[in-house]
């Protein structure tokens, strides 16, 4: 028994790595309906410019740098990819962002080197024993992964009061619902998409300085993003919660399916599972968990 | 309009591009070409650079060292695989007939390259040096006539490592109800030591189990919960590039003992165990070559290389363990040109002879001694039969800031290994519909 | 002025149906043709036909393939290498297992596996649609990745997880020099892109698009789009598998599954945008430019005597290639094969601009 | 007007009884019942948000009513899918025109034939022998409509590119061509000029009278319907408030008082 919570919580915890990605997707599919396919080489640019800042300069320095390098990234993208592209189909600025996620993939590693750079912020790392009364030989969880989950559930904290408590997050809130209305907000379409697109640079930065502290910083990270889709599937794009417990259960799922019924496979079943669980889940509510339901109309 | 115009400059552009493919062929003659798979960037991009720095630097030292091999000057060009099969094939057909001869000789440098290269090579009659990779049944030599997978295939690399495990726990009979795990790179690679290690453990009556890792191998943590909860004696690691990093440190988050783990000779180098810290620690691998810059040949590269800005990467990552198999593996190449041109004549040679000169390779101490590397490795000699040479490496641990050997070397046991070789490449033979060559009657 | 319709006139809807209406057009297809066939393999170095031609025409037809799917039917698909995966291992195991088959035989039948599969995996866009859709393709990609490394059936229980194509022999001519691989191959592209270029000026195609352009309305006429999307998803998978065959027999001799991974499969989506979405024709222009460039960014410089380090050309393409994407939706989503439209344009009205 | 020509208004060809439809909790129609007789112009009038589209909808079975039955050619049914109804004759245009933009304007009307073409992909991708000649037969019906619509310069055009009005007329042109029984016509003249209206109208009835389709039409200028159609079913908040000739209609109290806004 206490194996299985070892490997619910390693799931969970994995799941809470994913959701951080997630995260970035749900923000810019919010406010501006663009599924970004190069959330993921965002967070690998943000965590190479940290990690090799951080030989220059102190680290709170590097990240305030790496901070500006992602909001130059924003208006750059929303000056030379959005903009053009304004009021094209969602499946055009999708395959846009697959190109940015290319091109990114490249300058990075151009600018940076695609070597593997350790990471260390200082983060917790060992194996502690919990709920030893519980079960019998308790239950290994990893500070690492806990102090992961704790920078998660800050994120989101911050990120719910700045969409609740100030005004730009109010008025992105707006662009959500409308883009007619937000204009009467009187915040510029594009400012609001710099924004959010800046946002998701730093939501990106904290997902790379996790990854990078659990991987090393190198060009694999950018492949963490395929394992954000199917959460974004199960959670719905456009909700902030969804991207959490999506990424909960998808990370649960998998890990739980690749240790108990893996073996009957031969293994290796976690690459596909969340992706067929997603697809499953979408067959039965197309919308997704929080997603909003489209009502067709002719 | 006028934008369309932009993107027809852009195609002119490409046809322009296309117009020079293949043309620009301005080798001179004289000099011996070798084409270098290589991969500097993507997943495997760590591994791979130290490597394709160390061939580089050695083929680059030579040249100013002796003026190539014999007077023939090497010239060597990069093609970029990024570990992917079909642009290491467009890599091998684009380089080689490039040269005055022809490429000599193809390091593939990756298990799927090997396997789609090996259908190719004959027909081309270029020679694919696999230095401690590729597939293990190549060894045999009457049937793959052209492949030389020197030093050590991946059945060498794991009876290696079970030997070693024997000799700790006090023999094999002792490895008897034992359970071992292998934890694999999903892909060739990664297959390839299972057959033999299901007939040790047929056996020894130890219980084989194994764990695929999927490419690029970040994630690891059900794996290694697995291993948590079976407990193996030994887990065996069969992993590249970021996979070995990531399988270290998950095997700290589970605190599986470091010291019960052991890696083949690719996993084992720096970038594996320096992202774990001290986690690391203790961490065992198997070395097909000894690792630090104080050998005479490294004081050749850092005289005639780097201190004239030649070098192809940093100079403090020479001397690292990928970075010396680069070295060595450009020492074999050029021994085996060195050892044709003996009997073919001293200039650029074809892929053919060079066959040869891998054939009748014999890289004895002396000559190792004489070439600056002794010390670093191991003597050996090819035949027609054995396109292997030597299967003997050595068992490392990583104490935190370097490796050290606690084994000396050790042999596989080609008693198991050969007819298992044999049966293999039998059954190759049988489905290409090749007829082996008769090796007694070859000299 | 030789680029002319005037004095051309159709005197029957099929004559102004036919794919290539204008006499000139007939004419360069023609040439084109001609060169490919006849003129191509006597003058060009191996290199350049197994290097560049063969890989050329099979990318070009899994173009076609995905470009009947995306742009004709407006079903994103990110699980190209999938279906090409299943094509390669259908026709080894096809070829291993019935030794005594035809080789067009065990393409077809490879394609064919590839469509049925394709249309399993098309279900669930008779729910979602857009990147959702994309998205699940992805399950594709995955799970038959997975499904061929794991599953040891498909490569004959060999260890390693490697296959190799059996010897290759067509009506008993052996299929092993690189002019003989590339005949095969050039005959069976033009076939399937002729097929599939009638295949879209017709009932089928048109069908295609009307759920592209806006599936409700199309509904309401009479197309059920169950109907519609899962024939595309069958014939783009069809058209993928065999694809997938000739690259693993024809090219790559042997192959795991790594050789069929996601990164084929964004490949083989940016051919089709930067080609045209919605263009036979553009496939192959697609599937040129993409081969194009990294060979360009390696010998240009060279040529100029200023070589680029390997990992600079890596990251350069990568950089090249995502810019091209967004640089083409952006100016022109319809590609080059629009440019060569618009190209033609221009002639036929030159000297005169309006 | 309404009894020109040798046009006979015929029997009942599509009765609706008593259609109830809602959206969650919101009703779209209210017990809704009136007939529409072959070779008729009937038009469906009333305010905004009367449910009139939501009608047209439930005719060719997009939406699916929670209560009534549609008797169509005296088969009755509750419940159909839109291709259903197309394969038995009912063809429609939009409220906001729902052409295939990518396609040109000859595509768009060969799409309203592919209900009648049955030849299979193979004979397709060969486009030989029996798969051309069918296609050439529709082709030549495809060109009878593009006459009758004088669009034979748009041909080839995508309709994308084109502006509002011939939009419409080749929206007209796509539910022509699957030669309906019956035609229904979302505003098929808003947002035109009154040169636009009038050819629209022209064709309207020319439509009617040539081929003999029932037409059911949605609009809101009332002088046009007052003009062409034969008889007037009037909707407001969902529930049906009157029926009958145009004249019979626009006496009608409650639907002056409709029109005018008078509060229930």
């Amino acid at each position: 028994m206490g194996f299985f919570f070892e490997v619910l919580f390693g799931g969970f915890l994995a799941g809470v790595l994913y959701a951080l990605v997630a995260l970035g997707f749900v923000l810019i599919f919010k406010a501006s309906g663009v599924f970004n396919f190069a959330q993921g080489a965002m967070v690998l640019f943000a965590a190479l410019s940290l990690v090799r800042l951080m030989e220059w300069m102190p680290i709170p320095l590097a990240l305030l740098a790496s901070v500006a390098i992602m909001i130059v990234f924003a208006l750059a993208v929303e000056r030379l990819v959005l903009r053009p592209l304004v009021n094209q189909e969602g499946i055009i600025l999708f395959m846009a962002t697959i190109g940015v996620s290319y091109f990114l993939d490249g300058f990075a590693q151009t600018v940076w080197g695609s070597e593997i750079y350790k990471l260390d912020i200082g983060l917790p790392n060992e194996p502690v024993m919990i709920l030893e009364s519980v079960f019998d030989g308790g239950v290994l969880v990893n500070t690492f992964d806990l102090a992961a989950a704790a920078i998660a559930g800050v994120l989101v904290l911050v990120l719910a009061i700045f969409f609740q408590k100030t005004r730009i997050g109010r008025a992105l809130r707006a662009v959500a619902d409308d883009h007619q209305a937000a204009q009467s907000v009187g915040i510029p379409l594009r400012d609001i998409w710099v924004i959010v697109w800046s946002t998701s640079g730093i939501v990106a930065l904290v997902a790379g300085i996790v990854w990078g502290s659990a991987l090393g910083v190198q060009f694999s990270i950018a492949l963490v993003a395929l394992k954000a889709l199917p959460v974004l599937i199960l959670g719905g794009f456009t909700s902030v919660p969804g991207a959490i417990i999506g990424g909960l259960i998808i990370g649960a799922g998998e890990k739980l399916a690749e240790v108990f019924i893996g073996p009957c496979f031969g293994g290796g079943i976690e690459t596909w599972f969340g992706y067929v669980l997603a697809l499953l889940f979408l067959l039965v509510r197309p919308q997704g968990l929080f997603g909003e339901r489209i009502i067709e109309r002719v | 309009m006028k934008k369309h115009w932009r993107i027809a400059a852009l195609g002119a552009f490409g046809a322009a591009a296309f117009a020079l493919t293949g043309a620009a062929d301005a080798l001179a003659q004289g000099e011996q070409f070798l084409p270098r798979l290589v991969y500097r960037t993507g997943a495997y991009a760590p591994n791979g650079v130290p490597f394709a720095n160390g061939y580089s630097d050695y083929l680059n030292m030579l040249n100013e060292r002796d003026g190539g091999i014999n007077g023939v000057r090497l010239v060597q060009e990069e093609c970029e695989t990024g570990y992917d099969t079909a642009r290491g094939v467009e890599c091998y057909d684009r380089l080689k007939a490039k040269g005055a001869t022809g490429a000599g000789l193809v390091d593939p440098l990756s298990t799927g390259i090997t396997f789609a290269l090996t259908e190719k090579a004959p027909g081309d009659k270029i020679p694919l040096i696999t230095m401690g990779y590729g597939r293990s049944e190549s060894q045999d030599g009457s049937v793959f006539a052209w492949n030389f997978p020197l030093l050590g295939t991946y059945w060498a690399a794991a009876d290696i490592i079970m030997r070693h495990i024997a000799d700790k726990e006090g023999g094999y009979a002792k490895l008897k109800g034992k359970k071992i795990t292998l934890v694999f790179h999903d892909s060739p690679y990664g297959k390839e030591p299972i057959p033999l290690l299901e007939e040790l453990a047929k056996r020894h009556g130890f219980t084989y189990a194994g764990l695929p890792v999927t490419h690029p191998g970040v994630e690891q943590k059900a794996t290694w919960l697995q291993i948590r909860q079976n407990r193996p004696d030994y887990v065996l690691l069969w992993g590249w590039g970021v996979m070995n990093s990531t399988a270290i440190k998950e095997a700290a988050a589970v605190n599986y003992p470091r010291n019960k783990m052991i890696g083949v000779w690719w996993s084992g180098a720096e970038p594996d165990v320096l992202p774990g810290g001290d986690g690391a620690k203790g961490y065992l691998a198997a070395a097909l070559h000894a690792i630090g810059d104080q050998f005479p040949v490294h004081r050749d590269v850092y005289k005639l290389v780097y201190d004239k800005a030649k070098g192809a990467g940093k100079k403090e990552e020479v001397g690292q363990v990928l970075y010396n198999r680069g070295l060595v593996n450009g020492f074999l190449a050029t021994e085996a040109i060195r050892t044709a041109m003996a009997r073919y004549g001293n200039k650029p040679l074809t892929g053919e002879q060079v066959r040869w000169g891998l054939e009748h390779l014999d890289i004895t101490a002396a000559r190792i001694k004489e070439a600056g590397f002794e010390g670093l490795v191991y003597p050996l000699k090819i035949s027609c039969q054995d396109h292997m040479g030597s299967a003997r490496a050595r068992i490392q641990q990583w104490d935190g800031a370097k490796w050290s050997f606690v084994s000396d070397w050790i042999e596989a046991d080609r008693k198991l290994i050969d007819p298992m070789v044999t049966a293999a490449a039998k059954k190759y033979a049988e489905e290409k519909k090749i007829t082996p060559r008769d090796c007694s009657k070859e000299m | 002025m030789l680029y002319r319709e005037a004095g051309q006139f159709k005197t029957t809807y099929g004559d102004d149906q036919a794919i290539f209406p204008i006499r000139q057009d007939r004419w360069g297809i023609a040439i084109v043709l001609a060169i490919a066939f006849v003129v191509l393999p006597a003058v060009a170095t191996p290199y350049f036909v197994t290097s560049i031609m063969i890989p050329f025409l099979i990318y070009a037809l899994a173009a076609i393939g995905l470009n009947l799917l995306t742009g004709y039917c407006g079903q994103v698909s990110l699980g190209t290498g999938g279906f090409m995966a299943v094509g390669a291992y259908a026709a080894y195991n096809f070829a291993v297992r019935v030794p005594e088959l035809n080789l067009i035989v065990v393409f077809l039948l490879a394609g064919g596996m590839a469509a049925l599969v394709g249309v399993v995996f098309g279900v669930p866009s008779l729910r979602i649609k857009g990147f959702y859709l994309a998205v699940a393709t992805l399950a594709a990609q995955f799970f038959l990745d997975w499904a061929f490394s794991r599953i040891k059936w498909f490569t004959n229980y060999t260890p390693s997880g490697s296959v190799a194509a059996p010897p290759l022999d067509l009506f008993g001519i052996a299929i092993n020099t690189p002019d003989r691989r590339y005949y095969l191959i050039l005959t069976i592209v033009v076939v399937m892109a002729l097929a599939a270029k009638n295949l879209v000026r017709g009932r089928v195609g048109r069908s295609w698009m009307a759920i592209r352009d806006m599936d409700i309305a199309a509904e309401i006429i009479g197309i059920r789009p169950w109907r519609a999307k899962l024939s595309a998803f069958a014939v783009s998978s069809f058209y993928i598998g065999i694809a997938g065959a000739l690259w693993a027999f024809l090219h790559l001799g042997a192959w795991e599954p790594l050789a069929f991974d996601i990164n084929r499969s964004f490949t083989l989506l940016f051919m089709v945008i930067i080609g045209g979405l919605g263009s036979i024709v553009g496939c192959f222009f697609g599937a040129a430019f993409i081969l194009m460039v990294p060979l360009a960014l390696n010998q240009i410089p060279l040529a100029l005597g200023m070589p680029l380090s390997t990992a600079m050309i890596s990251h350069l393409e990568f950089m090249i290639f995502g810019a091209l994407i967004v640089f083409f939706l952006i100016v022109e989503p319809h590609g080059l094969a629009r440019l060569w439209g618009l190209g033609k344009e221009k002639l036929r009205l030159w000297p005169f601009p309006h | 007007m309404t009894d020109s020509g040798g046009r006979k208004i015929g029997d009942v060809l599509l009765k609706v009884d008593n259609i109830s439809l809602a959206f969650g909790g919101v009703r779209a129609l209210n017990d809704v019942s009136f007939d529409i007789r072959a070779h008729e112009i009937r038009a469906i009038i009333g305010p905004n948000g009367a449910g009139k589209s939501s009608m047209l909808n439930v005719i060719n079975g997009f939406y699916h009513p929670q209560k009534g039955t549609i008797t169509f050619r005296d088969i009755a049914r509750t419940d159909i899918g839109p291709y259903d109804a197309a394969s038995r004759g009912i063809a429609r245009t939009f409220q906001n025109i729902a052409l295939f933009r990518g396609m040109s304007t000859l595509d768009n009307i060969m799409t309203g034939r592919l209900l009648k073409m049955k030849r299979n992909l193979l004979w397709q991708a060969l486009y030989w022998g029996p798969a051309k000649a069918e296609e050439m037969e529709h082709r030549a019906a495809a060109e009878r409509i593009i006459d009758f619509l004088e669009i034979q310069a748009i041909r080839k055009v995508p309709v994308g590119r084109l502006p509002y009005g011939l939009q419409k007329r080749v929206e007209l042109g796509r539910a022509l061509a699957s030669e309906p029984d019956l035609l229904l016509l979302d505003e098929p003249m808003a947002g035109m000029n009154v040169e636009e209206k009038e050819d629209m109208c022209r064709f309207i009835l020319d439509v009617n009278d040539e081929f003999g389709t029932t037409i059911a039409l949605i609009e809101h200028d009332m002088g046009v319907v007052m003009d062409i159609s034969d008889r007037v079913v009037v909707l407001d908040y969902g529930k049906k408030i009157a029926d009958g000739t145009p004249d019979e209609v626009r006496g009608d109290q409650a639907v002056i008082d409709a029109y005018l806004g008078v509060s229930h």
